[in-house]
């Protein structure tokens, strides 16, 4: 039947397909891949296996301390440093995206230099310090050191000493810039506690927690640390479950926690606080100590204060019981409510209600280590006319963003504009740098050494050390490295100042000096080691450094409303601009893992936002996502808007931090930045930037903003989703 | 005949995990979560998720294995707002595992539900069938913009396009617990191993162990009177327990009359009809 | 039986004869399909390389077998990590420093060559599993296996090879024998290598 | 059968043995321009609006297709469900008519298996096309292999594998087992190549009494077995959806709700496919009056039980009175944004065939074919609404959200008919479209009577 030629064909078939399959295997063959072998390994390098490094976050001025996990040198995870007494193991979303921040793409490589048409080309570190030295020199030279202006953040430890030891021995201006400063606290702390500093707030061992604005859960000085006392206050150890109410215009993250949120209007909250210090002091709750404050004269009646403050009187009265009844109660102030124009009254009158309450050596104490004093608006204004009549030769942008996170209105972008030289230490091309002559690439906090007071230091002084966890990923110094090596190369009284060879050298040494100045006794490179390991020093004060809460301060002054910049006819509402955790004043913009985590509140991802109440909305026929107008005295803006009922009608809530013009491909243009808005006010006390005191005006405009919700329908729909019964 | 009768019987009845070495489960605290997003990066940062964009995220296509739902009761000035961090409940009477057609998905020994991401065609029934929507889908092959690679978790694969992916209690640390355990002979410790989310969380909300031993934390408070599994009516037997928030009923004043649940369903059915329009109108911009 | 036979007869008749260039073609493309498979086996199990060209021509022949050097010598990390490792240059140097009579070999030059320039050796994995298994040394040196289970005889390899004959290529079937036979603890599920 | 009936089978009087003969085989040979005009444009169009999106689709990730978090599942699942749908009249059809011996059913069973075989062999394509990771596709046949890897069982989509492949084994050996005579006589009719390959085709049959015995019962064998079979497909199909738990899907009713509207639509497609067969392939004279009344006649009753169990699935969500189903049912009939696809479904599907009551209607061919394709558009949405208007809301309502398919989508749904009309077209030249011999077998008795008077 089977001819020879079938055979044939059978064979060539056979042949045919032997082909394709060899094709086949070379096709899906693995591909190879290489080994590389260390040349000479650090001696804690072991592929495969995580290595720890506890260190210090730098993304807030808190100061956590971390823990790194590190995998064949590079940086991968980063938790909360359990032995650290700040964050004991916690970590924010922030500092855990600050992974974003050292590997991003958007990240600067090396010195750029303006190539005049906007754009920035890569330069050398010497080219850079050369041009610098010769114009500080120059500078110094010719006695002109003031028209120099080093611009800095708030935060504390050797970084900011060396920053200000150098202006200091070059005659320089330092500015200590911050859209939320801690200057009426400290001012409300001086007034009513009678000391230096920031109080520390002990939450945890509280039973009742009123407070005014201060959003601690979310983004309010210490989050971790109150986060974790918060913990202890709703299920701690004691078995007993503390009692929260929030009283702000716009529910924050704390409020959205707390047991009841009393929308006050906006700027009312000092009243309230005085009225509620007065009523405590009538039910016979003040003490020996506020013997003198007699009945608060100055005070309004509870009725007064919460007709003012457009919130039931009932309520106000029943917070009044709980008051008087609580055994361990405190009181909290901050975020908005103090930074109205009469900022500094209200928070002294919160803290007046603490001292009636007894609450001082108790929930309340003094926060040891020292705080930053930050640059009031006069200050900026003064560095803004100098700009303004060409007396600024050189402007040094130490790690701020002072055109994004201020508002225009201080006239700090034009001064910049204006400024001979703008030389910006970022590791971004953000807002202000893009207006620099020079940006000097600057390392991650994970790639070099530091140190930050934690705050609050929980009775003790917590000095937190940073060191680098992994080698430098690009050509890159850290702020306190370029100070050093220009203090260096300009030599004279400046060098003398600075003698230090790189950040380690100076941290050691600025240790060894804290050291010696307290007094203690020990193997001090023992102790050092001790802090390198785990990250932290606690150090128990000798006798008489703590300050103490003076036992009789005169009475709180009368807390006024704060006044507000446009009139109440042509700009209806008050502007609530608000910090939230992930994004700060613009720190967490350029990071992509915060840019994708939903905001708690509304949801929305990528871009900023109004809130607006549902009765505003119906006013005006908005809905979720329609774009609106809104517009300040001091600008204008467009944003979507999200209807929520966490918010006052006569008040529109922006969040802050967005709108970013520069720093990278995942902030530039995303969002509208709400400071943008705000006018110049000024407390009238400290003359600290009242950022929450500017009226805007709503215009539909008809059409849908870029609006983008992670969230579909956010009610339960009678669904026992939040456990049985559906109540919570 | 009777003895696969039997077996189907007795297959995944209470305690059926008991005789395996360990039973992972979670507890979350809903008194003290304050719905920061803290365990959200922290997973995103642990488990290589990656980042869509924002062109994803409009079209709904976020990869967030552990996310914080948020739910409005009342209406201004009476207002609240709850959070509750949805993750895969790694259900003991899991619905996603009997749908996968080849076996990606199942539930192995220590009571997780597992993913074997090489092994998913990616037919995707798991993620309809999944009642709490924790699953989520490669829809395409993810990069990361150089550098950000650096930073992936050498512990975790990396997923492909078309690959369903989920929370599995960082089964990576796990192992390495249980192996480190193996080294000396003894069973993991309470406390010992803590996914991402646990380790991260600032309020100590979220309580990770073994159900097995009585006396874990986690066992501890499973006995919580505030204890209770979401959707428990669909019978899934979830492996993580949610502790209810123990605030005050929103209306006890006006003795909360109009929240309970039949007249709930009466009166918010409206807040629904309120915004399917917006997500409408929301997914027609992009 | 009669009508069996017509039966037949019409079927030879009309479809085989008309069918015949059909079947041919189905055997050929059985036989391609046959073929295919033999190929891609062969490929494999010859074409494939198992053995690639190393930057520097290093000989475990000479290292492992006739100085009897440990595997974990350089090797240090195998009973402690999920990756044994390669030694780092300065532990090749370390000894090789003190080794006069081979100093001046075109092969130590390259070595030394590297040490100068202070740069790592790009060595070509040999032994390599797909990204989506978690192979762990650590718990099988702690189980006993001896290296060559897996990597052959390395210590009679002048240039290491992978030996398909030994290891079945790595694939999953190989693994999964032996945890089988060895009764490894939650051997067999998935997440214990894929996750 | 009446001689009567078996008059009205043709329209224009009974043909003779030869014209049978003649026509059904010119219809095979001789092709015109206009054939492969159609069959170029069709085949382009599956080319570009199907095959080509799907490479692109491949190349990029599934990510092409609209589906999101909330609706995992979209256009590729629905359609897969409507062409599954699709396939159940043809081979059922003519499974049940052949048993219970109505004649009528014998000009038209032909190409209605075939239509069967086409839809189910565009669903299965469906399937590939819904899957994310198509190259590993074969993971759920069970090969035994080294790796102890099998697939699962329990898995709804596991019975679907299996219940298709059945489904269409059987169905093709049906539709080929009753082609051997006809193929015989092509053989016979034709010379040269096309000669030697129905010789092959036809299995060397010769018309002995052995062979038609054979072929009577094994037919009939067959056609009992298919019906179970058609049945637990769609029961089966329809549990990939039940089988869950999300609402609007998890429905007890399902199953006979999907058998029925299958055997619906593929009625209508049938209606359709006729009516193709008269126009362009001149089998009017065997197709006619009787068949499209006794179709429409059909159609009717399954509109109707078509609506009941919609009237059914309404009323029990209703009286259940759970959030979950309130909310899945309004969304998918009023707040949703394909609540008007919904009313479309009902417009079409229980409405428009309550016009075949009159026999006016049910007798004219165009009408009908309006009707059917009208019919057959309602079912496609009834399965887009079903999973478009379920998926994206289950539970939590916080990650409640929508879904709109993609333009790869549509182009693909669109080039899915295409690539149907394409094997159909494909099958008019290979298979005599309508069955010679049945077609005699009913002549016969007419042509005696004639004969005697």
């Amino acid at each position: 039947m089977v001819s020879r030629r079938d055979i044939f064909k059978y064979a060539a078939g056979g042949g045919v397909g032997v082909g394709v399959g060899l094709l086949l295997g070379e096709v899906n063959q693995r591909p190879l891949e290489t080994l590389l072998s260390t040349h000479i390994p650090p001696e804690d390098f072991s592929p495969g296996i995580d290595t720890w490094y506890n260190t210090l976050c730098r993304m807030c001025p808190a100061g956590c301390g971390i823990s790194v996990k590190v995998r064949e040198g590079r940086a991968k995870k980063i938790e909360g440093n359990a032995s650290h007494p700040v964050s004991r193991g916690g970590a924010c979303a922030l500092g855990q995206a600050s992974l974003n921040a050292l590997y991003n793409p958007d990240r600067l490589r090396s010195p750029m230099r303006a190539d005049g048409e906007g754009g920035f080309i890569p330069a050398s570190w010497d080219e850079a310090f050369d041009e610098l030295s010769a114009r500080l020199g120059a500078l110094q030279a010719a006695g002109m050191g003031r028209r120099v202006w080093v611009l800095t953040g708030g935060a504390l430890g050797s970084g900011e000493e060396a920053l200000s030891r150098f202006s200091e021995a070059l005659g320089a201006n330092l500015l200590r810039l911050a859209l939320d400063t801690t200057a009426n606290e400290q001012a409300a702390a001086k007034a009513i506690y009678g000391f230096e500093g920031l109080p520390h707030y002990d939450i945890a061992s509280a039973d009742l927690v009123v407070s005014f604005g201060a959003d601690f859960l979310g983004s309010w000085r210490s989050p971790i640390a109150y986060a974790k006392a918060y913990g202890e206050f709703r299920q701690g150890a004691n078995g007993r479950r503390g009692h929260l109410a929030q009283i702000e215009p716009r529910m924050s993250l704390t409020g959205a926690n707390a047991d009841e949120w009393l929308p006050a209007r906006p700027g009312t909250e000092g009243a309230l606080a005085l009225a509620l210090a007065a009523e405590m002091l009538r039910r016979g709750r003040g003490g020996e100590d506020v013997a003198n404050w007699g009945g608060l004269s100055g005070a309004m009646s509870l009725a007064g204060a919460a007709e003012q403050a457009d919130i039931p009187l009932a309520r106000v009265e029943a917070l009044a019981e709980r008051l008087a009844a609580a055994e361990t109660p405190l009181v909290l102030g901050g975020g908005a409510a103090g930074a109205g124009t009469r900022g500094a009254a209200a928070l002294s009158a919160v803290a007046a209600l603490n001292r009636v309450l007894g609450a001082p050596g108790g929930t309340v104490r003094p926060n040891l280590g020292h705080a930053a004093s930050y640059a009031s608006v006069p200050d900026i204004e003064a560095f803004a006319s100098q700009a303004a009549s060409g007396n600024v030769s050189l402007v040094l942008l130490a790690g701020v963003d002072p055109a994004h996170d201020l508002p225009d209105s201080l006239g700090i972008r034009r001064a910049l504009e204006r400024a001979e030289l703008v030389v910006s230490l970022d590791s971004f091309i953000n807002d202000s740098a893009s207006q620099a002559d020079w940006v000097l690439a600057t390392d991650s906090f994970l790639e070099t050494w530091g140190d930050d007071i934690s705050s609050p230091g929980a009775g003790s002084l917590t000095v937190t050390l940073q060191q680098p966890v992994q080698e430098r990923l690009f050509d890159t110094l850290s702020i306190t490295d370029i100070v050093l090596r220009l203090a260096a190369r300009l030599g004279g009284a400046v060098a003398q100042a600075l003698p230090h060879a790189d950040a380690q050298a100076f941290t050691r040494a600025e240790w060894a000096r804290v050291w010696q100045s307290l007094g203690l006794n020990g193997d001090f490179n023992e102790r050092f080691r001790l802090a390198q390991q785990n990250g932290v020093w606690d150090a128990p004060l000798a006798e008489g450094m703590a300050d103490t809460i003076s036992p009789e301060v005169p009475p709180p002054p009368a807390a006024p409303g704060s006044e507000f910049a446009g009139g109440e006819s042509e700009y209806p509402f008050v502007l609530h601009p608000f910090v939230t955790q992930g994004f700060r004043e613009g720190q967490g913009a350029n990071l992509p893992w915060i840019q994708e985590l939903p905001d708690p509140l509304t949801s929305v991802v990528y871009g900023s936002w109004a809130e607006v109440n549902p009765a505003t909305a119906e006013q005006l026929g908005l809905g979720m996502g329609d774009l609106v107008e809104i517009e300040s005295p001091a600008g204008k803006l467009s944003v979507p808007v999200v209807v929520h009922p966490g918010v006052r009608p006569d008040v529109i809530a922006m969040p802050l931090g967005h709108g970013h013009r520069g720093n990278g491909r995942y902030a530039k243009g995303r969002g509208a930045n709400a400071a943008s808005l705000l006018a110049a006010q000024s407390d009238s006390a400290t003359g600290a930037l009242a950022w929450a005191a500017t009226r805007v005006a709503l215009k539909a405009l008809g059409k849908r903003g870029r609006l983008t919700r992670t969230g579909g329908l956010s009610r339960t729909l009678g669904r026992q989703i939040l456990g049985p019964g559906g109540e919570h | 005949m009777s003895k696969i009768t039997d077996t189907l019987r007795q297959y995944r009845a209470d305690g059926y995990f008991a005789e395996f070495d360990y039973h992972w489960t979670m507890a979350i605290d809903l008194d003290q979560c304050t719905g920061c997003g803290a365990c959200v990066v922290a997973c995103q940062a642990e488990n290589n998720l990656p980042i869509v964009g924002e062109k994803r995220m409009r079209q709904g296509r976020e990869m967030k294995w552990l996310r914080v739902e948020r739910y409005w009761e009342g209406d201004y000035p009476d207002a609240r707002l709850s959070f509750i961090p949805i993750l895969c409940q790694q259900c003991d009477k899991a619905p996603c595992e009997i749908a996968c057609p080849v076996f990606a998905t199942y539930h192995n020994q220590d009571g997780l539900n597992a993913q074997v991401y090489n092994r998913c065609i990616g037919t995707r029934t798991c993620a309809v069938y999944c009642p709490y929507e924790v699953r989520f889908f490669n829809w395409f092959t993810y990069t990361w913009d150089e550098p950000l690679e650096q930073q992936l978790n050498p512990d975790v694969t990396v997923r492909e396009k078309g690959v369903m992916e989920k929370c599995t209690f960082c089964v990576q640390r796990i192992n390495r617990a249980k192996d480190l355990a193996r080294d000396e002979g003894r069973r993991v410790a309470d406390g010992e191993v803590q996914p991402a989310c646990a380790q991260s969380c600032p309020t100590d909300a979220i309580v990770f162990g073994d159900r097995n031993d009585t006396d874990s934390a986690v066992s501890r408070k499973m006995r919580d009177p505030r204890a209770y599994e979401v959707l428990k009516e669909l019978n899934t037997a979830p492996s993580v327990v949610y502790l209810k928030n123990a605030r005050e009923p929103l209306h006890a004043a006006d003795g909360g009359g109009h929240h309970d649940g039949a007249n709930a369903q009466a009166a918010e059915p409206r807040a629904a009809a309120a915004e399917p329009r917006m997500v409408e109108a929301e997914s027609a911009v992009t | 039986m009669p009508r069996r036979q017509e039966w037949e007869l019409t079927l030879s008749i009309s479809v085989f004869e008309a069918a015949r260039p059909v079947f041919t073609g189905l055997i050929v493309a059985a036989m391609v399909v046959v073929g295919a498979f033999v190929g891609h086996w062969a490929h494999g199990a010859w074409l494939n390389d198992h053995t690639p060209v190393q930057p520097i021509e290093f000989s475990h022949e000479v290292h492992a077998g006739e100085n009897e050097i440990p595997c974990q010598y350089c090797h240090a990390w195998a009973d402690r990590s999920a990756s044994a490792g390669v030694p780092s240059v300065e532990t090749c140097v370390g000894c090789h420093k003190g080794l006069a009579e081979v100093r001046d070999r075109p092969e130590i030059e390259k070595l030394f060559g590297y040490w100068e320039r202070g740069e790592g050796i790009p060595w070509v994995k040999v032994h390599d599993t797909p990204d989506f298994v978690h192979f762990r040394h650590k718990p099988h040196i702690r189980a006993g296996v001896e290296c060559q289970t897996c990597h052959g005889p390395v210590e009679a390899m002048a240039r290491v090879t992978r030996r398909v004959d030994i290891n079945e290529d790595l694939r999953m079937p190989w693994c999964i024998d032996c945890h089988t036979e060895e009764q490894v603890a939650n051997g067999r599920d998935c997440l214990t290598c894929h996750y | 059968m009446s001689s009567v009936l078996r008059k009205q089978m043709f329209d224009h009087g009974p043909p003779s043995y030869a014209e049978v003969n003649r026509d059904v085989i010119n219809a095979l040979t001789t092709t015109t321009w206009r054939y492969w005009l159609t069959l170029g444009i069709s085949a382009s169009v599956a080319l570009l609006f199907f095959i080509a999106p799907w490479i692109y689709q491949i190349i990029v990730g599934v990510g092409a297709a609209g589906m999101n978090r909330n609706a995992m599942w979209g256009t590729y699942l629905s359609n897969f469900i409507f062409w599954i749908g699709l396939s159940h009249s043809g081979t059922l059809l003519s499974a049940v008519l052949h048993i219970t011996q109505s004649d009528w059913r014998k000009s038209i069973y032909r190409s209605a298996e075939a239509m069967t075989l086409f839809s189910l062999m565009t669903a299965a394509l469906f399937v590939m096309v819904h899957v994310g990771r198509l190259w590993f596709v074969h993971w759920t046949f069970p090969v035994p292999n080294p790796m102890e890897l099998w697939p699962n069982f329990r898995s709804p989509l596991m019975f679907d594998v299996m219940a298709i492949l059945t489904y269409l084994t059987a169905s093709s050996v049906f539709i080929y087992m009753g082609s051997l005579p006809d193929f015989a006589a092509v053989r016979d009719a034709s010379k040269g190549l096309r000669r030697r390959i129905y010789a092959v085709l036809c299995f060397g049959w010769r018309g002995t009494a052995q062979e038609w015995h054979t072929l009577g019962w094994s037919y009939t064998f067959f056609a009992v077995l298919v019906i179970p079979l058609a049945v637990s497909v769609h029961s089966i199909v329809s549990w990939d959806f039940a089988m869950s738990t999300v609402p609007g899907l998890h429905q007890t009713i399902f199953a006979p709700y999907f058998v029925c509207g299958a055997i619906y639509s593929g009625t209508a497609g049938i209606v359709t496919v006729m009516w193709m067969l008269r126009r362009y392939m001149g089998f009017g004279r065997y197709i006619g009056k009787l068949h499209i009344d006794n179709l429409s006649k059909l159609l009717l009753v399954l509109s109707l039980i078509w609506t009941y169990i919609n009237i059914c699935e309404l009323f029990t969500a209703w009286y259940a009175d759970t959030s979950f189903e309130n909310e899945a049912i309004l969304y998918r009939i009023w707040e949703g944004p394909f609540w008007w696809l919904w009313w479309e479904m009902i417009a079409f599907c229980a409405f428009v065939p309550l016009l075949l009551f009159s026999r006016r209607i049910r007798q004219n061919w165009n009408l009908m074919l309006v009707i059917s394709i009208v019919i057959n558009i309602g079912m496609l949405t009834e399965r887009f609404v079903i999973v478009a208007s379920s998926l994206p809301r289950k539970f939590l309502p916080d990650v409640f959200g929508t879904y709109f398919p993609s333009l790869v989508e549509i182009s693909i749904t669109v080039g899915s008919f295409a690539v149907f009309t394409t094997l159909f077209l494909l099958f008019v030249k290979i298979f005599p479209a309508v069955s010679i011999y049945e077609v005699k077998e009913t002549l016969a008795p007419l042509r005696k009577r004639e004969a005697s008077a």
